[in-house]
Order: structure tokens, then C-alpha cells, then sequence
């Protein structure tokens, strides 16, 4: 592996965009047969290295060798011809098109008159999905295929072609676990076949688990390459945010106050069943489960924003019912949503009103929003949460991931509520921050909030949590308090293996 | 999988059952309503139908096209216009007197010319400048009205050419020349949009358009290879027209662009694009010509008419969200 | 045994000369038990008038009346109806020379003439006025394309010159039938030029905006405004003394003379084939002779 | 992603790009005909754009909120129609017609605000049904009739369309203090920026706690308030309207609007700026007029203009000229 020509390689690559160097003179190679990753904090430009790669964006300085060889790819498509393949961080699909369409999206099979050869296309890639051992065809329509499923369409567009290099941008971010084997299968494949492959993960056990070697960027900036079995994870993180992690967690016993919320049977639909639960002030209570396990739509219905078939809400001991998120608001629960830039920004508008959204209406001055008031509440907040941003005028949309997610932490945090509900506070981010919002968290219950963490990341879960709940397929399955439990125990709670209900 | 299917018919056959609706209602009701003695479902009526459809089909195809891809097009009603100015005066140009009677597919062909820079110049300033479609158009609908205008002043221009006329309505087992266009045009531009890489293209693009970029799909290019159709159709529509009529005022086709996007809609096309289908929209066009028609036989009078159509239109956007309202689970945002 | 008749309006509430029009046509015909009437109107919209001729041909109507949207465009369906054996009449508005043969007749008025009537008009108030070798004055057209205001416009210019020789006419806008654009046209005017002396307008509709915008800029005193069809608005404005002069026309004697010769042709009589009907000048003079419009 | 640096003298300029280009669309025009300047003439076209004007503002919440409403045009006419059918009808009278009549336009905005913000309709759509509908309500309340003050004389109805209040035009003067008003209310009030963020993203906003629905219904109040109030000068200035005074004004509104620079997705755009549109368009139909061009070469010039400057504006946002698609 060691004296062959790379796969692939960049030389001294920048790339600006208006205001920012997102990246700054990177020069690294991948050799055939290799998984590389690359590795960085939100916002080091990874995901735009892998599009200037992709021919998506045209570098301003630099050049790339495939095979030795220089290239120019001025389009998707000729990156395609120069054999690099990527799957994208974001789902890039067509939703009301058929799985056989996606996969072959830009390239389909032609005969005369530019008319799709339907037969080839569906006999090419059901021969692919059958590699993939996944549960649909080539004609289903992706809209209707679960996040997972879509994302390893994504994948199989890895496949069609016979590329010298394919790229992975944080695949793995929705796929549950059996899909995660499959897709390590389909990387250990290519792998031999000697394809090149740059694999982009926040998940470092994944990383150390498949790839050779680790490249890390910072700040647009190439900062070395680390064989994956000569490190380990500290060494990496200091490269990648040049500090270690204190990964303790701040166990100083915390007194628990009275119940704050309880939830008796509540159900909804098919989404969920007869969930029974309850947090305490000062308390974190960690919500663990597979993708679609039925957590979000708990958190969804606690805000108001569903409407349960049966059960009660209890807040402090009173019965509730929650129509609106208005509602949820003024009793004192918040949810820090799922998915940042659908459900928690407006991308568009800058951080400060960003923040002060939710209680727009309480900070008044006469008739006027008291834009003092404001402005003071997000100075608080931002450098409570150590937002980095340049001002409070800055547009959202312009900020990184991390940055984004803080946001909207601190926009529910100010509103104070009694509950607060944070559903996958961490997905995309990286570790750095990723200990932040932890340590975060934990400081909120020791000031006596009730906390709600739903996570998909076990890690996190019994990071975090004081008393953790295990859900399968809609229903509670288990209760675990942070002595009793173990990986073990709360794996097979959650893939219904143990059948006892909590 | 199999509800999915049921589903879609269901909810792109919304049309079809519209139509047998209004077709019942007005036997029913011309019935007692109507003075004429014949059937309303009469058979020539129907093809009388089918040929009074075609102007506004022509172009809802084109449009159905231009929706699919995520655009829209405004400026359709000035485009037949000016078409039909150009096809109109050009058979009068000196310079084409030694043609004679051929001068009618030389002027119809200019038409289909000027239909297809028309919309070229739409399409190109919309990939090169990457303004909305609906702002483009928008200009564009004022500018090349304007265009009509100085064209002419404000004056018709006029060719009754009766060799003309008698190809126009010329018919093949009793469906005329107009109807033959529009059905051919509905199936071939089905076609494309079913079997071609470029419809294809076209549905990926309007779906997602930034997955189609990143799949390698040239966007620009089908944008405009789309306002150039929907160009060419709209001038096909004048020559179609204007061939049976032979005089056009500078403020035809107003409005048509409202109708053709009507007609749209009603077919099932999502307005977002990415979903929709040509056939869907060919019973949009006759389901709203048949409620004209329809109205007319029962002797409606203008009002009625208006407020019909305004409250149908509503009526039917309500039902078709009903109809394709994710079945569970819905959040309440 | 009842005839029926199938009419198609051009465009029905756009003016209230084109409503009334309709009520009076239907009231004449209810009035006549021998009549059914199919009423259509195309709304402005040439293709959709063609598409009710076509319906009215296949329902077998006994005669037509079609107060066309484009005197050209409709020949064609006109030569449909005529080639079915249904008689047509044009209201109102002419169909062009090449549809004469497949027409029975034309009722309506004479708008060449109207113009020229208008142009005398303003001519004898100028010369009254002592400014007819100076005068200047602006025109405010109807609907661009539109039959009804290019031959006012045509009858108007061609008469002007032959009256009033030394009568400039510095400009003409279309008002598109609507007294607001007429306002704004006029507004534009008067800014534009220090001295106009008159001003003729396609409608007295238009003619009434533009002596709104003349009033708020304080010339009014100093305007003669002509029109054409006499609207209530015009009426009460020379009762006022500031408006001059129109042409009085009557959409009630426009639609009972319409199917009037729809009847006659259907009963065999001859008619003219242009069959008008008068409209003679109205000023402040004579005002006093007509009764005040319904419309 | 947008650029940074917004800040930057680049992004002000971009910004402000469309008062620069009316500042130098009035240069070029004063040059080639001077009377264009003078104030009788700026204080007229102000005037006969006031109508437009305070149509637009109300449109701008509309659009700001991520909507569209075709329906303004036949709107107008409706109340325009209502109110002087009322002013002439004894049980009325003008000090009634006038409540009367905007208690009616806001009925029909009400109608639009509930389909499009309580059942969440496609606004496109549905206000071109509304349009037609409205259309057809108005022909027969009048049964096609034109509707005009009798005797004009004989009462204060002129004023809101022909007085003058300081040496200034009432319809100037309601333009002027509703956009002040309504540009306050947007940019100062939290409603306003509630408006922001449902046309920017209306999922956050419902998750923020924004009703959503509410504040979408009351854009279309809004606009129905401005359109009652547009043909309540409408009506007062011509004494009298037709059915379809209103006839096609919803897309010279709409172009007004997007000429300030509200984006058609929502979330952006001021009534500073809808009124900048709304004086070029004015101003451009005024200037062409008086160097004598017909009136259909001011569609064309308005055509260059709406692409030009939305194109400019883009372009400055985006830090390049030409578009990045593909
Ligand atoms: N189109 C763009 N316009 C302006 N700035 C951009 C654009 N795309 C990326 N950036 C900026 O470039 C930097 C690098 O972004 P990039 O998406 O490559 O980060 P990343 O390493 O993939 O982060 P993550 O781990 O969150 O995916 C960021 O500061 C980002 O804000
Ligand atoms: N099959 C599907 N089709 C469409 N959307 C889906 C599908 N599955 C999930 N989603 C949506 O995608 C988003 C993320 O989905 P995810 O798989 O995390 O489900 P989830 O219900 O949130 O899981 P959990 O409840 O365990 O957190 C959710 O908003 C969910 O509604
Ligand atoms: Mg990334
Ligand atoms: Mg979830």
C-alpha cells in the first residue's frame, strides 16, 4: 500500500467564497484501496473540498491528479467521467422519481433519439440493490422510502460506475445499524476492487472501526495525516481543535427537585403507544431508540404540535392538554427541534432575532419589539453558549453548523422554560462542540431545569443522562438509571430483544 | 406499494371524474335548461369541444412542461400575439409575392420562429441571470405585449387568406385541423416528457433542482430548451388560431396565461414542479372549456359564470389537497 | 311555433352601454312571445366568441346576432354560420368587407359618421368661440383594436381637417373605454401642453375623466370637451356647463333595432344591409330635446 | 450560502440599488424633458400613483409573508362599486358607505386569508379564483351598471380623491401616512417581524410558537384594507367606476412590488423599498408620456427595467453578475 501511485491527489487547493476562505492551500492523496477520512470541526471546509472534488465547484488555486494524472472537472458529470463518484452529506434525491432514476440521475441509459432505455436501466439497478440486500425495487418512488432507505440509494450510486475514487460525506448520520453493516460491507468491497475512498465522519469509532488513514483539516487549512492504527481519538481531536477534550462528566450529585413532568399512556396513532414516563427538576432523562423509533413524535406531541389519542400530560402534578406550540410555550416546555434548518431557523433573518423569536411578543417597548432588550438577551446567550459569530446582523444562513445549532439552543434556553426537550442536539456536529452542548445541558439541570435529551448516538445518551428510557417500534421498552445501565443492556432494550416493559 | 399506486390514480384521476361530472350535470340539466334540441353529449359537439380546447391546450401543454421543470411562463398570451402578427402580416410581405399560396407554411414557419426566440430570450435570461421565472416572464409579458403593439400601432392586423381557412377547418373523420394539432401535440410532447432523457431530466429538475446539479444535469440548457418549447407551442396555437380567424386584435391572448396555468393545476401538476403529467393537464383544458360550454348550454348568464369558475377553481384545489393529504401523521405546522 | 335567436355580446359589463344593451335586448324579447333568446357573451376574448358562434351553429339556432370582438377574426365562423343556413346579423360593430357576403345585415350605428358628427361639433363650438384658425387639441381613443373606437377616431381625423382646417390635433392615447386611464392620459396632457383648447374623447365615459383631470388642474373653463355616446356622466356634465357636446346613442334603440332585423330577415322582408340607426349630436344647447341616458 | 460581508461598501451599495437606479432614472428623464422635475408635474404623477401605491403596501405583507394575492385588481373594483352604490342608496349615505364598504372588502379578504392561511390552499391559485369570483360578485351587485355619483356637488365624497390637505393631495397624504404606518408596523412591531419569519420559514415559525396561520390571515386583511382604502380613493377621485376599474392593477402591483425588491419566496423586502417601485413605475409611465412615446413603450421599457433591477439586485447578494445555474 505504501509505494503505489495515488488514487488521488490534491495539491495545494483554495477555495473563497464571498467573505470566507473556506479553503486554504490543502494537498493530501488517497491511495487505491484505501479509506481515508477526513476529519475536521463544522466549518473546515470538508464538505467543500469534496465538492471541488465532485466538480461542483471550480477551485481558484490548486490542482487535482487522478491517477497521476491532472485533471479539470468543470461539472459533475466530468468528475463522473474522470471515475470520482460522490455521495452527498445532504440528501440529494428526487423525490417523485423511481429509485432506478435517482441512481442513474444525469446518466441514463440511452437509445436512439435520446429515448431512456427503461429496460436497462431497471435490470442495471435492481442487479445493484440486490447487493445492497435492501427491501425495495428499482420502479418504487423515493419519496416514499424511509430517511435510511434513501440515503443508501444515495449509496448505491457509488456503484454504477466504475469509479478510481468514491467519496463519502457523513453517511452514516441517518442509517441505522444493520444499514451501517451493509454500507461497511459495501466500502470493504470497493475497497478491494482498489478504489480509493475519502470517507467524512463526526463519529470517531467509526472512523478508527474502517478507515487506514486520517487527514484532518482546520479552519480551511491541511493539518496533517495520522495512520488510523498508530492514534488514537485524543490525538486527532487536538489536531482537529487544537485542545484535548475534557470528557469527564460533571458528577457532583445534584438534589432533585419535585416531579415536572409526567406523562401517563400516552399514545399516538400508530406512532406511539402507551408511553409512561417522568422527569424531575435537575434532572437529564436520556430518550434512546433506533431511527423512527417513535422519540421525536413524543417530543412532537409534548409540544403540541400533534394531538394524542389517549393518555395524560402532567406538568407539576396538574393535568394539561397542549393544542399549539403556543401553548406548550406558556406552559413552560420547550423543544429544540430535530432538524435545525427546516424546523428550528430562519435562515434568512439575522441571530438576534433568531433568538428572541419565541418571546418576540413579550419583549415590548410600548407597541415596538424593545430591541435592546434584544440585543442584550442574545449577548447573554452567545456568550453563555460561546457562539462564534461576527454580530448580532449576521444572517443565520452564514453561520456553520455548530454555530447554527447553538442558536437555537440559546433561543430556547432564554425563553426559560420548566421542561426543556432537545431532540438529537448533536446530529452533524462536531466533537468540540459536541461537548459543549453536553456539558451545556448538564449545567441547565444543575440549575434545576428538567431536561429531555433524545439521541440516536449511545455515546451521548450515557454521556448525558441521569435515568435514560429505551424505545422500540413506538413503545417504551425500558427504564435504566445511570448505575444499572450498560451498552449491553440498553441494545438489546432497544432492538426488542428483551421483551419486559419498563 | 399497491395503496401508493391507488393513491396516484386516484389522485391524478380527480380530473376524469370531474369531467364525467360536469358532463352528466349539463345532459342533465340542459335538459330543461337548454332551448337547443340537440344532446349536450352529442357527438360533433364533443369534437366542437375538442377544437375550441385547442388554442388555451396548446399552450397548457407547453405549460405543463415549464411547470413540471419548476418554472412558470407569463408571458404565453403575448407571445401568441405577436406570433400571430408576424404569421398574419408576413404573408402580405412583398418580398414573398411569388410564393403564393405557399406563402402559408413560409409565414407559418416565421411564426413558429419567433414563437421559439421569444421564448429563448425567456429561458436564456433566466439561466444567465438566475431571476425567478416568474419575475422574467412577468417583464416579459409586459415587453413583449408592448412589442404587439408597436408592431402595428393599435391597430388589427389582418390577412383573411380563404385558402387559409379551408386547410383550418379541414377535417379528418369530422375532427378538424386545430384538434389534430392539439392531439398530436399532447401525445408527442407526452412522449417526451415520459420517455425522454430530457423529460426526464426535466421532472428530476423541477423536483430537486440541486440534485439534478449535482448529478451532472445541466439545468440551464433544459431550462431554455423548455422556454423554447413552450415558445414554439404558443406560436403553434396562433397558427392553429389564426389560420381560422385571420385578424388579431393587440390584446389577444391576454389572460390566456391565467388559464393555461388553470388548466394546469387542475390536471394535477404540482405547482412546485417535479410532479404533473400532459395528459393530466389535456383534461384540465377540456374539463374548463366544458364548464364554459356547459354553462352557455344551460344559459348562464356572464356573472354566473365568473363566480363559477373563481369557486370551482378553489373548490378543486381543496379537494385535490384532500385527496393527496399525507394519509398519517401529519404535523400540525 | 317560436324562433329561437342566439346572440354573442362582446363584452358585457365592461360598460354600462354594453349591459344595458343586454337587458334591453332580453327585455324586447320577452316581450315577444314568438322569441327564445340564447344570450352569450365572450367577455372581450375573441377566441372564446368564435367558440359560442360555433356552439350556436351546432344548436341550430334560427338566426344569430354577434356584436363582434374583432370585425375580421369572426369571418370565418360567420362563414360557418352561413354555410349551416343560419342568417347573421351584426350589432353595434362591423364585420370587415370580406364577411359582407355571408352576413343578411348590419344594425347599429354609424361610427364614421359619429366621428365626423364629433369633429363638426367641436369645429362649430371653436368657431362660436371665435379660435378656430388656432386651436389646438388632444384625442383620448377607446380600446386599442377595437372596431367601435378606431372608426370614431378615423371618422373624426378625416372630418376635422375638411371643417376645420386650421385645427391642430397635437396627440391622441388610448383611454381603453375606462375613465380612470382617461384621467391619467389627460393629466399627462395637460402637463405636457400649456394650451389645449379641446379635447375629444372615443366615449363620454373617457370624456368625463378627462374633464376630472382638468377640473382639479383648474382649466376646465378654458376646454371644450366632445365625446361620443352619450353616458348619464356626460349628460349631467353639460347640464353642469362643463362638458360641450356628444353623440346621443341609445343601447336600447341599439338592441331592439338588432333583433328588430333578425326578425324581419327571418320573416322575409328585405333589409338594408346596413341598417342604421340614427345618432345625432347633443350639446349643451339642445340638450333639453333628448332624455337623460339610463346608463 | 450568501456572502459575509454584507456590511462591506459592495453590500450597501447592492442594497440601496434600487434608489440609485430611481435617482438616475429621474437624472436621465429631467435631462431629456425638463418639465418632468417640476413640482406640479412630480406632485400629479405622485398622485395618480397613490391608487397603486397603497394597493402595493399591502401586497408587500403579503408577499413578505410568502404569499401572492391576484386578487387585488378585482378587489378594487368591488369596493370602488360598493361604495359609490352605497354613497347614492338614502339609508347610506357617504358617512355609512364608506364603513360599510370596508367592512365588505375585508369580508373578501377574510375569505382569502382563511383558504390560503387556515387551510393552507396554494395562494396563487386561489386568488385567481378569487379574482374571477370577485369579478362576478361585482357584476352582480351592479348588474353590470357603472355606478356614479348623481349630484357632485352636493357632497364630500371628492375629498379623498381630490382635496387637498397643506397644499398637499389627499391621496398623497393617505399614501404617505399609511406607508409610514404600515412600514412601522413591519419593520418595528412584533407582528412585523412575525410576518419575517413566516414568510421566511413558516416551520420555524410554528415551532417558535408563531400562529402561523393567524398571521398569514392577517396579511390578507391587511392587503383587502389597502385595496378598500385604494378604491375608496379610486371612487372619490373619478365620482364614479366601471366594473373593471381594477382590471388587471394586481400584476402592476405585483411588478411594484418585486421592483422594491420583496423576494416572491418570502421573508424579505420593505415598505421603504415597495414604495421606491411603486414611484419608478409612476414615474417611468409619466416620463414616457411626456417625451411623447406611445403608451405601449413604456411595457417594453418596463420590462428592461423589472429585469434589470431585480437582476442587479440579485447579483449584488449573490457577489456575481451571472447566475450560478448550471
Ligand atoms: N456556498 C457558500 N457560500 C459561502 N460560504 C460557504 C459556502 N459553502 C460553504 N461555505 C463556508 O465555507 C466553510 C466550510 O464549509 P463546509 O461546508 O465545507 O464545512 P464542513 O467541514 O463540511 O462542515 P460540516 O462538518 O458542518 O459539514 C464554512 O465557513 C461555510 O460557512
Ligand atoms: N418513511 C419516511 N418517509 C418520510 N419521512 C420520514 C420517514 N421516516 C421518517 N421520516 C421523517 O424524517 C425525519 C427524521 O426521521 P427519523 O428517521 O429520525 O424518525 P424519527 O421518528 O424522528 O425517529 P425517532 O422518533 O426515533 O427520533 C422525521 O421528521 C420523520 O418524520
Ligand atoms: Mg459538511
Ligand atoms: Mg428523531
Amino acid at each position: 500500500m505504501t509505494d503505489q501511485t495515488p488514487a488521488l491527489r490534491l495539491e495545494g487547493i483554495v477555495k473563497t467564497f464571498p467573505g470566507v476562505r473556506a479553503l486554504d492551500g490543502v494537498s493530501f492523496s488517497v491511495l487505491p484501496g484505501e479509506v481515508h477520512a477526513l476529519m475536521g470541526e463544522n466549518g473546515a471546509g470538508k464538505s467543500t473540498l469534496m465538492k471541488v472534488l465532485g466538480g461542483i465547484y471550480q477551485p481558484d488555486e490548486g490542482r487535482i491528479f487522478i491517477a497521476e494524472r491532472e485533471t479539470v472537472m468543470n461539472n459533475p458529470l466530468e468528475a463522473k467521467a474522470n471515475g470520482v463518484m460522490f455521495i452527498h452529506q445532504e440528501l440529494s434525491l428526487a423525490e417523485e422519481l423511481s429509485v432506478a432514476e435517482n441512481i442513474y440521475l444525469g446518466e441514463l441509459p440511452l437509445r436512439r433519439f435520446g429515448v431512456v432505455d427503461w429496460a436497462t436501466l431497471y435490470a442495471r439497478t435492481d442487479a445493484i440493490l440486490e447487493k445492497l440486500k435492501v427491501g425495495f425495487n428499482a420502479r418504487t418512488v423515493v419519496g416514499s422510502l424511509s430517511i435510511a432507505n434513501q440515503q443508501m440509494v444515495e449509496i448505491a450510486r457509488a456503484l454504477t460506475v466504475d469509479a478510481k475514487a468514491v467519496i463519502f460525506d457523513e453517511p452514516t448520520a441517518s442509517l441505522t445499524d444493520s444499514e451501517k453493516v451493509v454500507l461497511f460491507d459495501v466500502i470493504a468491497d470497493l475497497q478491494a476492487q482498489g478504489v480509493g475512498i475519502i470517507y467524512i465522519s463526526h463519529r470517531m469509532e467509526e472512523i478508527f472501526k474502517i478507515t487506514d488513514r486520517i487527514s484532518v483539516l482546520r479552519d480551511g487549512e491541511y493539518r496533517g495525516t495520522l495512520a488510523t492504527a498508530e492514534t488514537n481519538e485524543d490525538e486527532v481531536t487536538q489536531l482537529m481543535i487544537g485542545r484535548s477534550l475534557d470528557l469527564s462528566r460533571n458528577t457532583a450529585p445534584v438534589e432533585l427537585g419535585p416531579v415536572a413532568l409526567r406523562v401517563e399512556g400516552l399514545s399516538c396513532g400508530s406512532l406511539f403507544n402507551d408511553a409512561t414516563f417522568e422527569v424531575r427538576e435537575g434532572e437529564v432523562l436520556g430518550f434512546y431508540g433506533l431511527v423512527g423509533a417513535g422519540r421525536t413524535e413524543i417530543a412532537e406531541t409534548l409540544f403540541g404540535l400533534r394531538t394524542p389519542t389517549s393518555g395524560r400530560i402532567m406538568l407539576k402534578g396538574e393535568e394539561v392538554t397542549i393544542t399549539s406550540p403556543i401553548d406548550a410555550i406558556a406552559k413552560g416546555i420547550s423543544l429544540v427541534p430535530e432538524s435545525r434548518k427546516e424546523q428550528g431557523l430562519v435562515l434568512g433573518m439575522n441571530c438576534r432575532d433568531n433568538m428572541t423569536l419565541p418571546q418576540v411578543s413579550d419583549l415590548r417597548a410600548g407597541p415596538f419589539v424593545a430591541e435592546g432588550a434584544e440585543i442584550s438577551i442574545y449577548d447573554q446567550y452567545r456568550d453563555r453558549l460561546q457562539i462564534k459569530a461576527p454580530s448580532w446582523r449576521t444572517t443565520v444562513g452564514n453561520l456553520s453548523g455548530g454555530n447554527q445549532q447553538k442558536i437555537v439552543i440559546g433561543k430556547w434556553l432564554s425563553m426559560r422554560p420548566e421542561v426543556l426537550i432537545v431532540d438529537e442536539p448533536t446530529r452533524g456536529i462536531d466533537v468540540g462542540s459536541k461537548s459543549e452542548i453536553h456539558n451545556l445541558l448538564r449545567d441547565l439541570a444543575a440549575q434545576g431545569y428538567a431536561v429531555i435529551v433524545i439521541s440516536s448516538e449511545m455515546p451521548e445518551v450515557l454521556h448525558v443522562s441521569d435515568r435514560i428510557v429505551a424505545m422500540y417500534n413506538g413503545r417504551i421498552m425500558r427504564e435504566f438509571s445511570a448505575a444499572e445501565v450498560t451498552e449491553d443492556n440498553l441494545i438489546q432494550a432497544i432492538s426488542g430483544i428483551a421483551n419486559e416493559a419498563a | 406499494m399497491q395503496q401508493d399506486r391507488l393513491k396516484n390514480l386516484l389522485s391524478s384521476g380527480a380530473i376524469w371524474g370531474f369531467i364525467v361530472l360536469e358532463l352528466i350535470f349539463f345532459s342533465i340539466a340542459g335538459e330543461y335548461l337548454s332551448l337547443s334540441e340537440r344532446a349536450f353529449m352529442d357527438l360533433d359537439n364533443m369534437l366542437l369541444l375538442l377544437k375550441q380546447s385547442a388554442p388555451i391546450g396548446i399552450i397548457a401543454v407547453g405549460m405543463c412542461v415549464i411547470m413540471i421543470n419548476g418554472n412558470i411562463d407569463l408571458s404565453v398570451g403575448a407571445i401568441f400575439a405577436l406570433c400571430a402578427i408576424v404569421m398574419l402580416d408576413s404573408m402580405s410581405w412583398p418580398m414573398f409575392d411569388a410564393l403564393g399560396d405557399w406563402v402559408i407554411p413560409v409565414s407559418a414557419c416565421l411564426a413558429l420562429l419567433t414563437g421559439c426566440v421569444l421564448g429563448f430570450i425567456n429561458g436564456f435570461i433566466v439561466w444567465k441571470t438566475g431571476v425567478d421565472a416568474f419575475i422574467v416572464t412577468l417583464g416579459a409579458m409586459l415587453g413583449y405585449r408592448g412589442l404587439v403593439f408597436m408592431y402595428n400601432g393599435e391597430q388589427p392586423t389582418s390577412n383573411l387568406n380563404w385558402t387559409l381557412v379551408d386547410m383550418a377547418e379541414a377535417d379528418i373523420l369530422g375532427v378538424e385541423t386545430p384538434a389534430i394539432i392539439f392531439l398530436v401535440v399532447v401525445v408527442v410532447v407526452w412522449l417526451i416528457m415520459s420517455r425522454t432523457v430530457h423529460g426526464r431530466n426535466a421532472y428530476a429538475i423541477g423536483d430537486n433542482r440541486e440534485a439534478a446539479v449535482n448529478a451532472g444535469i445541466r439545468v440551464g440548457p433544459h431550462f431554455v430548451m423548455n422556454f423554447v418549447l413552450i415558445g414554439f407551442l404558443s406560436a403553434l396555437s396562433a397558427v392553429a388560431f389564426y389560420s381560422a380567424s385571420g385578424s388579431v386584435n393587440p390584446n389577444d391572448g391576454m389572460l390566456f396565461e391565467l388559464w393555461a396555468i388553470t388548466a394546469v393545476v387542475l390536471g394535477g401538476t404540482k405547482l412546485t414542479g417535479g410532479k404533473g403529467s400532459v395528459i393530466g393537464t389535456f383534461g384540465g383544458v377540456i374539463a374548463i372549456q366544458l364548464l364554459r360550454k356547459g354553462l352557455g348550454h344551460i344559459g348562464a348568464d356572464s356573472e354566473t359564470v365568473n363566480l363559477v369558475i373563481g369557486c370551482i377553481l378553489i373548490a378543486v384545489l381543496f379537494l385535490d389537497r384532500q385527496l393527496n393529504r399525507k394519509s398519517t401523521g401529519e404535523l400540525k405546522v | 311555433q317560436t324562433i329561437t335567436i342566439g346572440i354573442t355580446q362582446n363584452n358585457v359589463g365592461v360598460d354600462s352601454y354594453q349591459t344595458t344593451y343586454e337587458q334591453a335586448f332580453i327585455a324586447a324579447a320577452e316581450a315577444n312571445p314568438d322569441v327564445e333568446i340564447v344570450v352569450l357573451d365572450a367577455g372581450g376574448d375573441v377566441a372564446r366568441q368564435i367558440a359560442q358562434i360555433q356552439d350556436l351553429v351546432q344548436q341550430e339556432v334560427d338566426a344569430m346576432i354577434i356584436w363582434p370582438t374583432n370585425g375580421e377574426a369572426v369571418i370565418p365562423a360567420v362563414r360557418e354560420a352561413y354555410q349551416a343556413g343560419i342568417p347573421v346579423i351584426i350589432t353595434n360593430s362591423n364585420i370587415a368587407e370580406p364577411g359582407f357576403e355571408f352576413v343578411a345585415s348590419f344594425s347599429g350605428p354609424d361610427n364614421i359618421t359619429q366621428g365626423s358628427r364629433a369633429a363638426e361639433i367641436m369645429c362649430e363650438r371653436f368657431t362660436d368661440l371665435g379660435i378656430q384658425d388656432e386651436a389646438q387639441i388632444v384625442q383620448i381613443t377607446g380600446q386599442p383594436g377595437y372596431t367601435t373606437a378606431i372608426e370614431r377616431a378615423e371618422g373624426f381625423e378625416q372630418r376635422l381637417p375638411e371643417v376645420c382646417p386650421n385645427v391642430t390635433l397635437v396627440e391622441s392615447q388610448p383611454g381603453n373605454w375606462n375613465r380612470e386611464d382617461a384621467q391619467r392620459v389627460m393629466e399627462a396632457f395637460l402637463v405636457q401642453y400649456d394650451d389645449i383648447d379641446g379635447v375629444y374623447s372615443g366615449d363620454d365615459n373617457m370624456g368625463v375623466g378627462a374633464m376630472n383631470a382638468a377640473i382639479a388642474a383648474g382649466r376646465v373653463e378654458d376646454i371644450t370637451f366632445v365625446g361620443a355616446t352619450n353616458f348619464a356622466v356626460g349628460y349631467d356634465a353639460m347640464g353642469r356647463g362643463e362638458y360641450w357636446g356628444s353623440i346621443y346613442q341609445s343601447p336600447v334603440d341599439d338592441a331592439e333595432a338588432a333583433l328588430q332585423t333578425a326578425l324581419d330577415v327571418l320573416a322575409g322582408e328585405e333589409v338594408p344591409f346596413l341598417n342604421y340607426f340614427d345618432t345625432p349630436k347633443i350639446t349643451q344647447e339642445n340638450m333639453g330635446d333628448y332624455d337623460r341616458p339610463v346608463f | 450560502m450568501p456572502e459575509l460581508n454584507m456590511r462591506s461598501i459592495g453590500g450597501v451599495l447592492a442594497r440601496q440599488g434600487i434608489l440609485i437606479a430611481f435617482i438616475a432614472f429621474m437624472i436621465g428623464f429631467t435631462l431629456w424633458n425638463p418639465r418632468f422635475i417640476e413640482p406640479n408635474n412630480v406632485f400629479g404623477v405622485v398622485r395618480s400613483s397613490a391608487i397603486l401605491g397603497v394597493m402595493a403596501l399591502g401586497v408587500t405583507f403579503v408577499v413578505i409573508g410568502g404569499n401572492l394575492d391576484l386578487s387585488v385588481g378585482s378587489m378594487l373594483s368591488f369596493s370602488a362599486i360598493v361604495v359609490l352604490d352605497l354613497h347614492e342608496n338614502p339609508a347610506f349615505g357617504p358617512a355609512l358607505a364608506i364603513p360599510a364598504m370596508f367592512a365588505a372588502t375585508l369580508c373578501l379578504g377574510a375569505i382569502n386569508g382563511f383558504l390560503i392561511g387556515y387551510l393552507r390552499l396554494n395562494s396563487l391559485i386561489v386568488t385567481l379564483g378569487m379574482l374571477s369570483a370577485i369579478h362576478g360578485l361585482t357584476l352582480t351587485y351592479s348588474g353590470g351598471q357603472n355606478m356614479d355619483i348623481a349630484n357632485q356637488s352636493a357632497t364630500w365624497f371628492d375629498v379623498f380623491g381630490r382635496g387637498t390637505a397643506m397644499g398637499i393631495p389627499v391621496p398623497v397624504l393617505i399614501f404617505g401616512l399609511l406607508a409610514a404606518f404600515l412600514g412601522i408596523l413591519l419593520a418595528k412591531t412584533p407582528f412585523g417581524r412575525k410576518v419575517y419569519a413566516v414568510g421566511g420559514n413558516g416551520t420555524a415559525a410554528t415551532f417558535s410558537g408563531i400562529p402561523r396561520a393567524r398571521i398569514v390571515f392577517f396579511t390578507y386583511m391587511i392587503s383587502a384594507f389597502c385595496v378598500a382604502t385604494a378604491g375608496l380613493i379610486q371612487a372619490s377621485r373619478t365620482m364614479g367606476a366601471q366594473n373593471t376599474v381594477g382590471q388587471g392593477l394586481e400584476l402592476e402591483v405585483l411588478a411594484a412590488v418585486i421592483l422594491g425588491g420583496a423576494s416572491l419566496l418570502g421573508g424579505s423586502g420593505t415598505i421603504f423599498k415597495t414604495v421606491i417601485g411603486v414611484l419608478i413605475l409612476g414615474f417611468i409611465q409619466n416620463g414616457l408620456l411626456l417625451a411623447g412615446l406611445e403608451f405601449y413603450v413604456q411595457f417594453v421599457v418596463t420590462w428592461v427595467i423589472i429585469i434589470l433591477a431585480v437582476w442587479l439586485d440579485i447579483a449584488a447578494k449573490r457577489g456575481k453578475l451571472w447566475s450560478p445555474i448550471a
